[in-house]
């Protein structure tokens, strides 16, 4: 058999690598306002470019352009901006404190900012997130303390969930915040199941689910679209690609399909890509699938393109898989000065003022820091009980828990 | 009393449930109209509406997956599994979980889910609709795992499952679902109209998780086992003349150990027969226990029957399944020791 | 809340139930020969539409016509009648076997003979298969003597698997025929490995995997779709859509995306419909699914579109859940009458021809049934051992199974 | 010798394999370019291509079917699942395919696959980064468990299971990964390159699976242990003062059970210790084992230590973690019965 005859296995690999030149020349990027808005009861079938597409508002000049734009007020936005100014403050902090030795363990959103804060914005009280560990802007914009977020990252005495989980698995129920779990994937089915019990009750609120890019290769995913797809749950089905998993580039798990929104289509499912890093093009394509949800329309994937400017986490170091200076060409920007630039265009902002309002946000940053650490930190301090490791299991402790609580001395 | 087939009463426990309380959901694979493939839901479609019962599609992660967030909204799931030899594919969802959604959320969120699945051999189903997995999910801890052994129990253990707040795997063996077997397949079978087990209440009760039942009692050893194996246990005693002690656990997790010391310190003596695999099964948890915990009353090791460390083979099930040749022997054995 | 702004479950129905009169008006079944054959270097976002659609070669008057007719000489359309009718009489006689309590467990192909015979013709010997266990066509088109398959059926002292394994959960190394699991869907991703291997060797040979309707529901789908797209394995990845799965409707798996095909299209894969009981169809987009694995253009993603005219096995009954005249009116018609008849069209074979070649191929069936049963069947004669029972578990017999077969005393 | 870490004589006998047999190919999430989070497979895709080393998408399941797809075509993969946390969604490949392929084809189809793993605590990883799953196999017919606790064995043990004709689950405790750890979390750690066993030769060899290893002899008591809690029973041993035989199991199954015996017979004594969580751990296996073969020279009961039976916590991670402290106690308990 001639040599062209045989087979080779084809293995995905990313443009650019630690020495190379970092290069998005590739990535298609559609003029902000170029992209229609569809009605929210159109037929899925009609708009199937919108997963090829990326939905965005905010242009080079910094202003709202287009069908899509029009969702938030002038506070609203100014509010969006204080949120995800106050996500990046948080993040800086906590990023000190674990290397500080404080926590174990950190991860932080910058470049992703717009993504949790915008969509909370789109939701009501009452609906439910099922969120990865890249979605805090969710309770920052919810209105959770971040003196309890902390709480939870130093796992000390006052830790909402009793030191049991990890750093930054946070859990707020009346926030509509579930448990965040460590295994990638397992929430966004159960964010469709949510959905329906919300439906079979004949219920008004919905549910949104979240995973990451590379996790959308997990098992669940599917789970959740079929699920979705059959029982038209109220749901929406979140794609955040910040273009890295860990050292792995979305390529691994996108394989050949162009974008992961494509995914959506197999199922008759809408699926919308947006401008991940523009905040006012995230809340209006939140809205809109979150009214789908609400009217009964069923299920929305939507797909965030967005970029991981830091490290995966705190155990992480990019700079071996990836150039160090490959954020600084990310074509679509920082969403903190894109919407900053936004509100300066408006005449609602300047520079003064967002100098002000930064260390505004840092002052009360530091203080819940102050706060959270008179309750402790990780290896200092008051620090959750040994008997809350043993209560929680079931609601009532069994015989054999209470044999083994007894045998600690606790 | 009514007499009711195990079927009939686990389909009586969850048609009792669902008219107590609105929460209760039923979904799995062709439950729905069909009514599920070992009938267990048949006319709960009709009578309750297909948003309440439902076919779900064949996705077992999909099912416990959706069950533990409708949980977490405040539903009260019980969901099928069409065999025990399909629950891999939901491992997940279970142990990583519903297992520890209580315990890592401080108990914000919570996972009161039944997982119902036939298991166990004896109906020729080959490697793949015979297996008894209970040892893999008592394991993990913030489950609960019971495997009723008749239709009073099966009734009464499936609704305190239903009402309790916790997630519970529910395994149903297959092979007493319309009568009492002792493992000799040869023989012919009695029906559950026959037999004393076979009469549950129509309405409302539970038999207590946690609580096992002493189905024999007796002074010269002590026969642990539950779901099929307790009827092999008997015929074994019977046949070997032994005044076994015979306890039907009835819950794996949590354990009834009280009930287990207090016969083994008794009759000094102590057999542990199930269907799983050997090897890591749940007879070695219950042998370290008993080893542990009556060391100074034994008066012979705790011998385990079990089905052999093999796939379970379709030809040769006979030769796999620890029917009341093996036990017998096994008694004999710690009662010569 | 008005009740109009509540949310509602949307559980799918089948149109029709017990009683009802069957009605397959809503199935939209575009003329033969009506659908354009691509080259298959194409790229997969031009043919998007072939997952909508379906492909058809055999028209009402039993000619071959369009672009997909043509891939098949007279003597192998000869062969592959051959092939269906003694698949037919193959399940006939064990199907009664079964109810004779000769095993324990049947499943029989009626109305989906096409499928596999045809497949299994597009394919060279060293190619493998991963099917599920509605594929024996495989093997009777492959060469697997029926009287193996048999001995397998009985689990008597001559089955190849030794009594371990279910009757019909055939295994073929030899025949390209992947040992079939019990369990669904696992084959699918496992298949998509063994093209992977085959392209990491540099080898030709490609695989096939197969799923049911039902069961591409499973995460194994979605695991096989990723690596398959991501890696282009050379493999062919089979949807059998018979309509059922066991008492569920198609509906329940498929959802809202109208056809399972369209799964396909978010992971950039190939994907193509096709009349599942038109024996030339099948073949042409086996054949050109194959052609385009060998190539190395990667996956392909084939919907057979046909009907479970029997029991999903020996132990359902589906006159509970589906009316009993459906498979009457289903209007893809039956793939033995359809290709005798384009062999009777074609000059090549007739009615009487057709009966005699009925007469003889039962005369095969019975004869190798005769030579099974001298082997045993489950419960009489000739048995794989229980030393057969412990032996295969690893290569080697560690001292524990050795220990556990001396005390069953073998 | 060359001195290795256990990190380093992982990747080295993934190295001396692929050198040897073109047939193994090495996969995983983040194994290819950039070498694994804990940097096992690091250099490897430089030196034999990103054709037989390459990074896969995050779907475990996928990653072990498509293992198995390849096994049964001759390769022999070796992938890697990031965190033995996060095998779960692999488990029905593992269980129900890989465990029974060569058994339900006789023979005609094989799995020689070997699935790597982190596994255990320590590293304040919480619930999803600690877990030892080990007896969530050992219950599995057809599969090989395999722990090793220090850079020789680590080696050999992989390239012996890289070449065995059967899958095995390959769990590395990664608290030991750079230096042996006794459990006493507030003292600093030995380095590898300190360790007598963190030597190892630069090419081929093996260590066989199957057979366990005496780490210390002595006559006072038996303890069972392996991975990081032999180091915790030296540790426990040596506080105590007692002269206990320490055997390091290696090999969880095939279980090597003459040399268990042996040592029992010899002490009279036992005592099992593992990180997982108690209840129907591989601990109840042995002590099931040890009170079966050992019965008439026991004086005392096997007693288990093990992880409580709750989710792995994150503040609690040492109250949680058996160490010197609590086995210690469990020594004391066996000496004074
Ligand atoms: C089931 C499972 N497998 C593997 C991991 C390890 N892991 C943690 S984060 C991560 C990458 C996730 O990437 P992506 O989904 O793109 O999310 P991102 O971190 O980029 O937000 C991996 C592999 C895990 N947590 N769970
Ligand atoms: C993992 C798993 N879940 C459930 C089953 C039980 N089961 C056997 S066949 C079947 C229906 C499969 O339907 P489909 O995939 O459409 O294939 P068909 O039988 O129609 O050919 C079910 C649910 C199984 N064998 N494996
Ligand atoms: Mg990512
Ligand atoms: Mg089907």
């Amino acid at each position: 058999m001639a040599e062209a005859e045989r087979l080779s296995l084809h293995v995905p690999e990313p443009e650019v690598r630690p020495g190379d030149t970092p290069d998005f020349s590739k990535v298609v990027i559609p003029k902000a306002g170029s992209v229609a808005r569809p009605p929210v009861d159109v037929d899925p079938k009609e708009i199937r470019d919108l997963a090829y597409s990326i939905i965005r508002v905010l242009n080079r000049d910094g202003e709202a352009v287009g069908p899509w734009a029009g969702t938030l007020t002038d506070e609203e936005l100014m509010e969006g901006l204080r949120h995800m100014m106050t996500l990046r403050a948080f993040d800086a902090r906590m990023q000190t404190a674990q290397r500080q030795g404080k926590t174990s363990f950190y991860m932080q959103h910058m470049g992703e900012e717009a993504v949790s804060c915008a969509f909370r914005k789109a939701l009501q009280d009452g609906d439910m997130n099922f969120p990865t560990y890249r979605q805090a802007g969710l309770l920052i914009a919810g209105g959770y303390p971040m003196v309890d977020m902390m709480n939870q990252i130093y796992s000390n005495e006052a830790d909402p969930l009793k030191g049991r989980q990890l750093p930054i698995m946070y859990s707020s129920k009346d926030h509509g915040f579930f448990s965040i779990s460590g295994n990638l994937g397992t929430q966004f089915i159960q964010a469709v199941g949510w959905a329906m019990a919300s439906a079979i009750k004949q219920d008004t609120k919905i549910a949104a689910g979240w995973i990451g890019d590379g996790s959308t290769a997990e098992s669940d995913f599917h789970a959740a679209l079929v699920f979705a797809s059959t029982y038209r749950a109220p749901v929406v089905l979140n794609i955040v690609n910040n273009q890295w998993a860990i050292s792995t580039f979305q390529g691994i798990a996108r394989g050949g399909s162009g974008t992961f929104a494509a995914r959506g289509l197999g199922f008759g499912i809408p699926a919308l890509r947006v401008d991940g890093n523009d905040y006012l093009a995230v809340h209006a394509v939140a809205k809109w699938a979150v009214e789908r949800a609400r009217r009964n329309l069923g299920p929305t994937l939507v797909e965030y393109v967005t970029y991981r400017v830091g490290a995966h986490s705190t155990s992480d170091d990019p700079s071996a898989y990836r150039p160090k200076t490959e954020s600084d060409v990310w074509p679509l920007g920082d969403p903190v000065i894109r919407l900053k630039n936004h509100l300066i265009v408006k005449g609602l902002w300047s520079d003064d003022r967002h100098k002000q309002t930064e260390a505004e946000i840092l002052d009360t940053v530091i203080a819940a820091q102050k706060e959270a650490e008179k309750h402790g930190t990780l290896h200092s301090g008051g620090k959750p009980s040994t008997r809350d490791m043993f209560e929680g299991v079931y609601e009532t402790m069994p015989p054999h828990l209470r044999r083994q609580r007894q045998k600690a001395g606790v | 009393m009514p007499r009711m087939t195990m079927i009939e009463a686990i389909r009586s426990a969850m048609d009792v449930s669902m008219a107590r309380d609105d929460n209760v959901v039923v979904f799995g694979e062709d439950v729905g109209y069909f009514g599920g493939v070992f009938r267990c839901t048949a006319g709960l479609q009709q009578k309750y509406g297909k948003t309440r019962v439902f076919d779900a599609p064949i996705s077992e992660l999909g099912i416990v997956g959706a069950a533990i967030g409708m949980a977490s909204y405040g539903l009260r799931p019980c969901v099928e599994v069409q065999f025990a030899d399909y629950v891999y594919p939901a491992y997940d969802q279970i142990v990583s979980e519903a297992a520890r959604l209580r315990y890592r959320s401080n108990g914000q969120f919570t996972c009161p889910i039944v997982i119902r699945m036939p298991t166990g051999g004896g109906i020729f189903g080959g490697q793949t609709h015979s297996q008894s997995p209970e040892a893999l999910f008592t394991h993990v801890s913030g489950l609960k795992v019971v495997v009723p052994s008749n239709p009073y129990d099966a009734k009464g253990l499936l609704i305190a499952a239903i009402e309790d707040p916790d997630p519970v795997i529910f395994l149903e063996p297959k092979r007493l679902y319309n009568g009492p077997f002792d493992g000799h397949h040869d023989r012919p079978v009695t029906a559950w109209s026959k037999h004393p087990l076979g009469e549950a209440p129509d309405d409302h009760y539970t038999v207590p998780l946690g609580k096992a039942e002493i189905r024999r009692q007796g002074s010269a050893v002590t026969m642990l086992a539950y779901g099929t194996m307790v009827y092999v246990a008997e015929a074994a005693a019977e046949e070997a003349g032994i005044d076994a002690e015979i306890i039907d656990l009835r819950t794996l997790l949590p354990l009834d150990l009280d009930t287990i010391t207090a016969s083994v310190k008794k009759t000094g003596r102590c057999v542990v027969i199930h269907e799983a695999t050997l090897t890591s099964g749940f007879g070695a948890e219950l042998a370290a226990l008993v080893q542990e915990h009556c060391f100074y009353h034994l008066e012979a090791p705790v011998v385990r029957v079990a089905g052999w460390d093999t796939p379970y083979p379709h030809a040769q099930e006979w030769d796999y399944f620890p029917g009341p040749k093996r036990v017998g022997e096994a008694l004999l054995e710690v009662m010569e020791a």
